[in-house]
């Protein structure tokens, strides 16, 4: 087994004088899933910003093995789609920024929005509009995917792709994180945020 | 792992950004409306009489311009802030600064830009001498810059807080003094009939500061916002 | 009453030195009317191809009949 | 009277039918357009070329043949923007509404235009482009007021609550153009020789009216032939749904 | 059933905007600071001669006052829409117009007002006799009352779409031109040594026009911006 | 049976170029719960504030038999507290606003908020928010209660009170209609809003 690409030591994090969780200990490595679980408020979104460096205010320790910004695709808690702009122009966007590599079209399709390129975003329906940007998971280059609730705003069967495309990745040695509501899929490692926060293997 | 090169960057950033504010009309026609607006109440406040007016304009025509960059900085990241983009923008790899200049860059070309366009319209409307209009309209010109990246910093610190555009102003406005001072001195020494060299030098020099540095603070003032 | 003021085309354009003014007044106007006109039909084209586009989009979702309470 | 009365509610009913006006626009439009451009010709042609020069001001009055008309259409226009919004918040008529949204982009070229004409006619007259003479402060305010009417309908999303803000700050504005007159006239009488009098502006010999009021009547038709293709575009737009759009917009016939 | 008296709800009412005003603090000093930066603003445009600046005095007191008013407006209903307690108020039984007075007079007595208090101290920085202060005060009195309505009329059209005050500007600065014209022109007037009660009783009379209609307005423009 | 409280009829609503739902038709009597579910983006919200007057473009009919307003409870979306006040002077307002009767501590105490009357709102969680909302139910002098979404963000036991307090109402000839994700409660009629629209009691 290899070295982790991610260790977490007593990783605690106040919110408004409310401590969402603490003495967290955890180490995830290449190919692992992991499902960051709790109720609203509990503080999923906050870890992930923590562990993608956006949320600079903690207690202990996290650790990337290697250099995690030209690494890490990042979906946050709002999609990142700016409406004034086709799903096309949106996706363009976030693959130059982040340096991915790949066909826009092929991604845009893997997503059903086949023929919605085109349209502004804003004219979407809510889970069109996170498909978006879901898409940039169907674009290549990047080692540590740090999602959060990808599943939420996408129907059954969208859910049921993004789980296999999220397996797939995992197969190639992409360390995938995300956050849900719904403990979907099963065979993932979870941390569970809450009263008693709980790592399960 | 794939991290992108500058140029790839920079020029989607800047393509990017010229559309956003392109789609939205409504950004680029309010500030220049209010700056007309805004011009237009000080003969209405003061007297009509031409000669006061033309004392008066070059202060009234640069502390609308003034407020009229302040408020169009309002909303510059705000949407970016809600749907997210400015988390992806913040955690893409490279330094953050490359596409926070295009933004700057774009939000100038489109907003600041006009202003020192219609400059000497709203000078002649306040009766100033038709000599002096080409002074106001360059020193409006080298000013919005300026105004646009002291503002963004602003902005930038204020976006996550949705408090009006009141909070911003209290912050920013003490920040444009100096070209506020510079700005309508050289309008008015124009007006004296004095060189103006100097003065319009000097608006240039703060204009480099201000480009120089403005970028890199904004882009930490976004990473302050994010919670970092 | 009805032969025209001006003896000339050259007078007529020239309007007494004052030529520039009245010319590019009308001009003018005549530019910001024309423009306008062009646009509300412009617009109406518009609105109506996206219409057709909406229609053929969803045309197995809602049925034509949908809202015609309104009337 | 009553006759009249009864014909007028008829109209109102019918009109205030999306689907009856539309035909209504699709009957009147065809000839509208027409008529209004051939009167306003009428009038500028007259006014450009037979009318005679007037005594102080040399060929340059002859601006006033467009500047009259699109001045007191800006006018007209923003107060009938003032009554639709006024039927449209109290009776909540869909049809005022659309009204509203289509009196204001061709409001506002006009009060462009007056302030364009003006200034251009200011020069030979006056010696300078602008000064804030009252109608010309009341008439940019005016301009203001429209450009405000149209930022606000574009700023919300649903077309009918956009009409409805918008036909609100149309009533407040009419109100307010009226003080607006009133102190920025008050403003120019504070400082003597701040204005000149405006030349010619009592009594015109008939040999310059009639022109005027020929182009007048055909600008205000032209202004009516712009506003009823806005209001059938915004009709469709709203009544896309509903069947009769439908079939129009694939077999063409309302 | 039960429906209450128009007592309660207006006391209940305006108990409750004092609190919150009261309760964030920076929404009453904001405005203030506002209005004296912009205030400030003036004499480092044009040239400190205290003649020249006298003469200004009037206008760039009314013209911050205009903007500070009309800035401090643009978040007048935001946070209660967002919250939820603006649709609250539009389901309450009884007319809503009682506590939308209530809110408007809550607002105008915390910023409104200490604007009129300290005009007189920025009319005396920039240099305008001690004899004209009163005046100025009285007038920046009876004149922000019917900023705050008219203002608050487009703060109510507006507060669903959040897209910063210029919109707000755009939309109510015309419509302070009369206020705007009267107000400073009474202070010019009581410069020039004129009798300024006929003035002063024109800016009543638009106060009263103001006040009786106003929050009739503002309520529906809330109606409407709910969706109604 | 008495006639209806509430009758809609042939209700539509469209909203950007889209039908939320069309057709709609029902009558509700005092005492009867009714739920309306429906995905997100539905028109949950929208229909409920159509029925409250909030919401006016729509086709079609909605008719109250007596006056609503002064019998209206409303709980919108957003529960309408203002972080700056405290829980008990937001109630206050509340109920001084809907001419409610009843004691302010007893209903606070009702939902769990008995010790936190004096905390500014904004330091409570989302969770303890809705509930200084929902104390409103706890007071008296309503007779139609239209409640949206009033289960989120509440915990398990918080749900279980709830559901109660609202069986109670109705058999005490309250017309209660809410709006849900889930499925909670049976023995109520329930309002489906999505592609095809069904009402079954
Ligand atoms: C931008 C500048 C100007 C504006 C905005 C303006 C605006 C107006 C307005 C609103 C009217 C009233 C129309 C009506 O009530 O039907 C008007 C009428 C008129 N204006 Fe101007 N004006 C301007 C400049 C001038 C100038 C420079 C002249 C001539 C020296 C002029 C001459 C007239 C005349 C002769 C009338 C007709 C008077 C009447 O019908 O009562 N205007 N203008
Ligand atoms: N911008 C903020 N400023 C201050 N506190 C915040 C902010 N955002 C969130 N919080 C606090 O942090 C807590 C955790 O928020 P977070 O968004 O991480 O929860 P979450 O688990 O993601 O909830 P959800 O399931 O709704 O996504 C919240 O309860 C809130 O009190
Ligand atoms: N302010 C608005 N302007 C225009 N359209 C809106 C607005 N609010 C909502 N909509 C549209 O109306 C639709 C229904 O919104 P609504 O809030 O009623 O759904 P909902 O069923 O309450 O969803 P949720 O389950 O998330 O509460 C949305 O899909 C959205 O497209
Ligand atoms: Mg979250
Ligand atoms: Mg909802």
């Amino acid at each position: 087994m290899d070295a982790p690409r991610l260790t977490v030591r007593q990783l605690g994090c106040e919110r408004d004088h409310r401590m969402l969780f603490q003495h967290l200990d955890f180490s995830a490595r290449n190919g692992e899933i992991w499902q960051v679980t709790g109720a609203n408020g509990a503080g999923k979104t906050t870890l992930l910003r923590i562990l993608v460096g956006l949320h600079g205010f903690y207690d202990g320790r996290v650790e990337w093995a290697a250099p995690l910004s030209p690494a890490l695709l990042y979906l946050g808690h709002q999609p990142g789609v700016r409406e004034e702009l086709t799903a096309r122009e949106n996706l363009e966007y976030s693959r130059a920024l982040s340096g991915q590599t790949g066909d826009l079209d092929a991604a845009l399709a893997a997503v059903d929005l086949y023929g919605f390129e085109d349209v502004p975003a804003g004219r979407l329906s809510a889970g069109q509009q996170r498909r978006i940007a879901l898409a940039r998971l169907w674009l290549d280059g990047k080692a540590v995917w740090i999602l959060d609730e990808p599943f939420t705003a996408i129907d059954q069967q969208g859910v049921a792709a993004l789980d296999q495309r999220l397996r797939e990745a995992a197969a190639q040695g992409v360390l995938v994180i995300y956050t849900s509501h719904h403990r979907v899929g099963d065979g993932v490692h979870r941390l569970h945020l809450g009263q008693n926060t709980e790592v399960t293997a | 792992m794939s991290a992108p090169t500058l140029t790839t960057v920079w020029t989607a950033s800047l393509h990017r950004e010229l559309t956003l504010i392109w789609r939205s009309p409504a950004d680029i026609v309010q500030p220049l409306f209010f700056f007309v607006v805004v011009v237009t109440l000080f003969p209405l406040a003061l007297s009509p009489k031409p000669a006061l007016l033309a004392l008066v304009a070059p202060g009234a025509v640069w502390v609308a311009a003034l407020l009229a960059v302040m408020l169009s900085l309002d909303g510059l990241f705000r949407r970016d802030q809600e749907s997210g983009a400015l988390d992806l923008l913040l955690t893409a790899p490279g330094v953050s600064v490359v596409p926070v200049t295009a933004k700057l860059l774009a939000h100038w070309l489109l907003t600041g830009l006009p202003l020192a366009l219609i400059a000497p319209l709203l000078g002649y409307m306040l009766q100033l001498p038709v000599a002096v209009l080409d002074t106001l309209m360059v020193s409006v010109l080298l000013g919005t810059p300026t105004l646009t990246v002291v503002g963004a910093i602003g902005a930038a610190l204020t976006v996550g807080l949705n408090r009006g555009g009141i909070l911003l102003a209290v912050l920013v406005l003490p920040l444009y003094v100096p070209v506020l001072v510079f700005g309508a001195g050289v309008v008015r020494t124009a007006l004296d009939g004095l060189p103006t060299g100097g003065l319009l030098a000097v608006l240039g020099a703060i204009l480099a500061l201000a480009v120089s540095l403005g970028p890199v603070a904004v882009a930490l003032g976004l990473r302050i916002s994010a919670g970092d | 009453m009805f032969d025209p003021y001006f003896d000339s085309v050259a007078a007529f354009i020239a309007m007494g030195d004052h030529g520039f003014f009245v010319w590019s007044a009308y001009g003018l106007s005549a530019l910001l009317i024309a423009a306008n006109m062009l646009l509300a039909v412009r617009r109406q084209g518009r609105v109506r191809a996206e219409i057709a586009r909406q229609a053929r989009r969803d045309a197995v979702k809602v049925s034509p009949k949908s809202v015609e309470t309104n009337q | 009277m009553a006759i009249m009365w009864k014909t007028l509610k008829r109209w109102y009913h019918q009109l205030g039918s999306p689907r009856y006006f539309y035909r209504f626009c699709e009957a009147v439009l065809p000839w509208l357009v027409p008529v209004a451009l051939a009167v306003l010709a009428v009038g500028l042609v007259w006014g450009l070329l037979y009318a005679p020069v007037e005594r102080y001001q040399g060929n340059s009055y002859r601006i006033i043949y467009i500047h009259v008309p699109a001045s007191s259409g800006a006018l007209m226009g923003y107060i009938a923007m003032g009554v639709a919004g006024l039927v449209a918040l109290v009776w909540r008529m869909k049809m005022a509404e659309v009204m509203l949204k289509a009196l204001a982009p061709f409001g506002a070229a006009l009060a462009a235009v007056s302030l364009l004409t003006g200034a251009l006619w200011g020069k030979p007259t006056w010696g300078t482009y602008w000064q804030w003479d009252a109608r010309m402060t009341s008439m940019l305010i005016l301009l203001f007021l429209y450009l405000g009417i149209m930022a606000l309908q574009n700023a919300i999303r649903d077309p009918r609550q956009a009409a409805r803000a918008a036909a609100l700050l149309a009533v407040v504005g009419v109100i307010n153009v009226v003080i607006v007159k009133y102190s920025v006239e008050w403003l120019n009488t504070l400082h003597q020789g701040a204005t000149l009098k405006v030349v010619g502006e009592s009594s015109i010999d008939p040999s310059m009216k009639w022109p005027l009021l020929i182009s007048m009547a055909g600008l205000w038709l032209l202004y009516a032939a712009n506003v009823l293709i806005r209001a059938r575009t915004e009709v469709l737009n709203r009544e896309r749904r509903s069947g009769w759009v439908r079939r129009l917009v694939r077999d063409g016939e309302a």
